[in-house]
């Protein structure tokens, strides 16, 4: 299959739909720049033209009102931020308006609209540039939420986004722009609510979102090695939640690793502890483990962003932990290589 | 003159007037399990405001939304059942009295400050993207030009030229704040000007001068020329949520409260109505009872209407 | 002991508070008006004058910069929102500058300010005014979050806020107002990071949050009656949060259920059962187990709102289902009394 | 005339400029691993702003802060430092660029657009309340007008007259985008205007003009007038974050941006000291000389300090 970066993914899919529905429309700073949002809006400037992918002021919470407005009247906005964490600004229109709108109006409105907010990581982001805005999106009913880990999600993702009749965000992240991979040149849509098996094992289960499944994927490829088998599973869509693939797979390995994005607390990786170890408690062997951020905010300087970012080798170590097993796995191939030379 | 228009809005006036009430008389009996802001006191705005307007025209309140909701002809059967919870209500018992909304008619409320006023920017960018003759009106309080989200809303809408009519009902409290603790004196037209805003103050409780401003405005603001907003004079004269007075409360004086209501916006209309011979009082005093009648009809439907199933409670989240 | 009301116990915390510090101030929508935040700061406002108890334009976002401003230069106000729900509009300033401060700016400054909100719960208080805001809190690093359930607790709490060295959130029950309880009339402090064992038992722990926990302590005293012994833990501070004595309950009992009065989903009740799966899984005898709101905005409607709320005897419900038993117990005990006659 | 003042702005500027064209020149080391916002073109503002300040007054400061440190006197050795990640940095690598500060010389920078904007207004309450001679000053672009929080903050700090100055560096725009998609037309002084509030413009470039202006206003500000509002028409010259010339990206014209450096602030305020004999263009080619190597010696020594270490991560987060 044809091969495609994660923001050219993103890029095809808003265009493509765009093309499909005249009602979508993008909007947001900066994005009719020549950055285009680091390259995932360009296209869609270039060929639908200021119409209908226009800049704005510096509003977040309005833009997040004007996006609700514009979609109860049929219009289909897309709203982009180039860090999720300018969304705090926009959580009362988000959690107070938009994702109640449906329900405190019975139903007899929907509000068809796709926020776009991208988490940022490494080359020192710092502490307001670098959060995950998605827990709060997921912990509030009324909004779709998804996270896509590959350039196929992403697009698959954003197309189903554009159908969905309701809000829904996604949260890209920045780390994975560059990263390749198939992607059919066709549309196709992603559920929301349905889990991605990335690969099959029976020893241990690790559910990892975003950029943490590539991590996952490369561990399961080290400890593949050493006879052990992972099971990886990417939620996707942390609202609605696919549980059901999650809890299968644990009452198969019998352990569980989630591997987030995020900080643990109150995060989506207690989430998926807590519907394990209520749902398939019977099966579980050992106690179900969490990885994620430090309990800090992000830090600039190097060394300590590599300590608050979890990596491939705490997954590694936390599965021989979970298996008792110690094997002399290669370090060097467990390292996160980061190729991002900022700034943003 | 217009003198269908000025029956029209006298009689929208009477009917939200005998609407809320009916409230009055009947919240004690706690079948309206919902905090209630009335407007009364306040009617001229939303019905001068609405006579103006298209049917196609939508509306955007705040907590006080009642008169809103009943001058853009609002089901008064669905509100009254909205209000005691019933699955007839306009939400079906889901919204209650703060986040009322007529669908059918567009109007739309919620009671959180200013949330509502970038909604009606984000409809009106849909009406001119769309290249519709429509127009938002969105109505907020005085309180709500303190929420940042307000100044965010009108820039996008200066800039963008949008069909969209501020109302701020400027009723000289927020609660029990009155303006001096909240705001810098000068006036709130003034204040919030920028250039290119065509902002006027006007008298909220004259109905005729009230109609007269926004029929200059609307077709401005409908014809491309960019939003307007207007702030009106005006006064609550209940407790701010709930049916009783409250000035023996301290926060504001009997002699003020007693000064508005001798400048009562329905009795002021009422005497240019029959002055003009456009109503006889014996013709008016037949439409109050007759609404008066209506609302307790609804009223009592509503008591006898069934309650939202249990089970439904999960329906429309997505 | 001398016995007092929650509202009363807050009050006069603030008020001793106050005089012992005359740096303490108190602002906010209302705080000086004659309901004074349905009694709570009434009595600091006759004591201390409109100077230390003062009323503000509807500007949550800055108002939560302007607590900030004011705490980095040593004064220690305390910021009133009578519905927590009008916090998302603040979420920017508390999370991205406040949490962050001390750690960004290398801990040469603090941040010593209490915010409170107010949960609020029934007589159709509806989708916008009666949502919890502490998952999100407790979620970011370096707030501390605390959600009193008893008088004694709210006086202790504030208290201890107002000699804390940093940006400090209390979550109030609306609910809870007029409930009494034993109040030393001393100052005395109740530290955060600590949990509070409500009610010592063997068979079940119940850790219940806020208005959860009297519900909690119903369903014990009618399980009582039929020899089952819960034993109740109440969090008290959500971050830092107490696991220790969380899980050695678990260990002793071998069985949780976490009762939130929230939404579960990425909620405190999925910490719980997450530190609990992983800390003390060897003694876990069945699925850790929650309760919480139902997945949808509060509706206003009398009949959904007893939907949406769990009670008493979900809790009795979700006890005898996990110890297999059956047993006759008296529903008319378990319902919960609601004498809120509104509006707010 | 006041010398001694203009002499200060003058070397401030150069000292500014000097130390970031040192950033441009090493930045591609890789070695500030942190999104870096220059001021190259505004140094006047921060300059002539701070040099009317006493030391005790607060300085807040949004992403584009180096011209705010360095004008208040902060740490050169710390400013590398923290620029380089290092633990002998301002933050002990904690904040970055974006994040600076110098809590000796209170001055604090955020890059959430108008963040800092209530903190100063705060800051500006505590000195009021507890009667203090101080002033808060908070810089920003001409982006965080458009933040909601800006007008909540202009609001209160009007109502309570508080004393704070807000300073607007107008450099047309918002990363790339111009002001007149953002904004209507009218000037942003104008446009924020309230009756109550003292707003003026002034040309951010010409430090001469800006330096009479502020030492105009802060006298008022810090007497208990209220507050003031400036905004200062200035331009930045490189690209919006980061060392490089932008001009071939098409958002703005070579033309435009070689305008702007015909107005240099700092070579304007040069002919200034030298046709009045302030200082000679030998001593100032010397001054040059000195702050340029003073940076390099700052990036040598920050290049050589210690990394914080890992297991310090969680220091300070309560
Ligand atoms: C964001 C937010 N903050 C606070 C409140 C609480 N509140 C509800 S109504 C009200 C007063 C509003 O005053 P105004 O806007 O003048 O409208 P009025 O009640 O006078 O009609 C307040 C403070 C709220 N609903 N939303
Ligand atoms: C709340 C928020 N929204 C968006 C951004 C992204 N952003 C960073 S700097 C910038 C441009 C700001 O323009 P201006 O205020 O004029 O300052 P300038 O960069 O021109 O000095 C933007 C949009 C941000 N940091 N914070
Ligand atoms: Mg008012
Ligand atoms: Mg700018």
């Amino acid at each position: 299959m044809r091969t495609l970066s994660y923001k050219d993914a993103i890029s095809e899919a808003l265009v493509q739909a765009m093309d499909n529905d005249p009602d979508i429309f993008i909007f947001g700073l900066g994005v009719d720049d020549y950055k285009g949002i680091f390259g995932t809006t360009r296209e869609a400037y270039r060929r639908f033209g200021p119409e209908r992918v226009f800049d704005t002021p510096a509003s977040e919470g309005a833009l997040m009102g004007i996006t609700l407005g514009a979609a109860v009247n049929g219009k289909r906005p897309v709203m982009v931020h180039a860090r999720n964490d300018f969304m705090f600004l926009a959580l009362d229109q988000l959690l107070n308006n938009a994702a109640k709108w449906k329900y405190v109006y019975a139903g007899k409105t929907s509000v068809p609209c796709l926020v776009r907010g991208i988490v940022g990581k490494g080359w020192g982001q710092g502490v307001t540039h670098s959060q995950n805005i998605q827990a709060v999106c997921a912990h509030v009913p009324g909004l779709h939420v998804a996270v896509p880990s590959s350039p196929y999600l992403a697009k698959g993702l954003i197309l189903q986004a554009l159908q969905t009749d309701g809000p829904v965000v996604i949260l890209e992240s920045r780390a994975l722009y560059d990263t390749v991979g198939p992607v059919s040149e066709e549309m196709y849509t992603f559920d929301f609510g349905k889990a991605h098996v990335c690969r099959r094992g029976k020893d241990v289960t690790v559910v990892a979102t975003s950029l943490m499944v590539p991590e996952a994927l490369k561990a399961a490829g080290i400890l593949e090695a050493h006879g052990i088998d992972l099971e990886i599973i990417d939620p996707v869509s942390l609202q609605p939640m696919d549980e059901r693939t999650i809890i299968e797979s644990v009452k198969k390995t019998g352990h569980l690793i989630c591997v987030d994005n995020d900080w643990l607390r109150c995060g989506f990786s207690a989430e998926v502890a807590a519907v394990v170890a209520d749902q398939a408690f019977g099966s579980l062997k050992k106690p179900v483990k969490r990885i994620g951020w430090a309990f800090s905010p992000c830090p600039v300087s190097k060394t300590l962003e590599d300590r608050f970012y979890p990596s491939c080798q705490n997954i590694i170590e936390t599965v021989l932990h979970l298996l008792d097993r110690d094997v002399p796995y290669n370090k060097e191939c467990a390292l996160t290589t980061d190729t991002f030379l900022g700034p943003y | 003159m217009n003198e269908d228009a000025y029956k029209n809005i006298f009689l929208t006036m009477l009917r939200i007037r005998q609407t809320e009430e009916k409230i009055v008389s009947v919240y004690a009996e706690q079948n309206m399990r919902t905090p209630t802001h009335l407007s009364i006191g306040q009617e001229a705005v939303a019905a001068a405001v609405c006579q103006a307007l298209e049917p196609q025209d939508q509306v955007f309140v705040s907590h006080r939304c009642h008169a809103a909701y009943l001058a853009r002809g609002g089901c008064l059967d669905a509100f009254f059942a909205e209000l005691c919870g019933r699955v007839t209500g306009s939400s079906r018992g889901r919204a209650g009295s703060a986040h009322l909304s007529s669908v059918e008619k567009h109007v739309f409320a919620s009671p959180i400050l200013g949330a509502m006023i970038p909604v009606a920017v984000g409809a009106a960018l849909s009406f001119f993207m769309d290249r519709l003759p429509k127009i938002a009106v969105v109505f907020f309080g005085d309180a709500a030009v303190e929420e940042g989200v307000f100044s965010e809303s009108l820039n996008f809408a200066v800039l963008k030229k949008l069909p969209v009519l501020f109302v701020c009902e400027n009723n000289l409290y927020s609660t029990h704040s009155p303006l001096s603790v909240r705001q810098p004196p000068s006036p709130i037209y003034e204040r919030i000007r920028v250039p290119e805003l065509l902002s006027r103050q006007t008298d909220g409780n004259d109905a005729v001068r009230l109609y007269q401003t926004v029929s200059d405005l609307i077709p401005r603001v409908r014809q491309g020329d960019g939003p307007a907003f207007l702030e009106c004079l005006t006064y609550r004269i209940r407790e701010h949520v709930g049916p009783l007075f409250d000035y023996d409360r301290g926060y504001r004086s009997q002699e003020e409260v007693e000064s508005w209501m001798e400048r009562c916006p329905i009795q002021r209309l009422q005497e240019f109505i029959t002055g003009q011979g456009i109503m006889t009082q014996d013709e008016i005093e037949e439409k109050r009872k007759e609404w008066s009648g209506q609302a307790e009809a609804s009223y009592q439907k509503a008591l006898k209407s069934p309650w939202p199933e249990g089970n439904t409670l999960l329906e429309n989240v997505y």
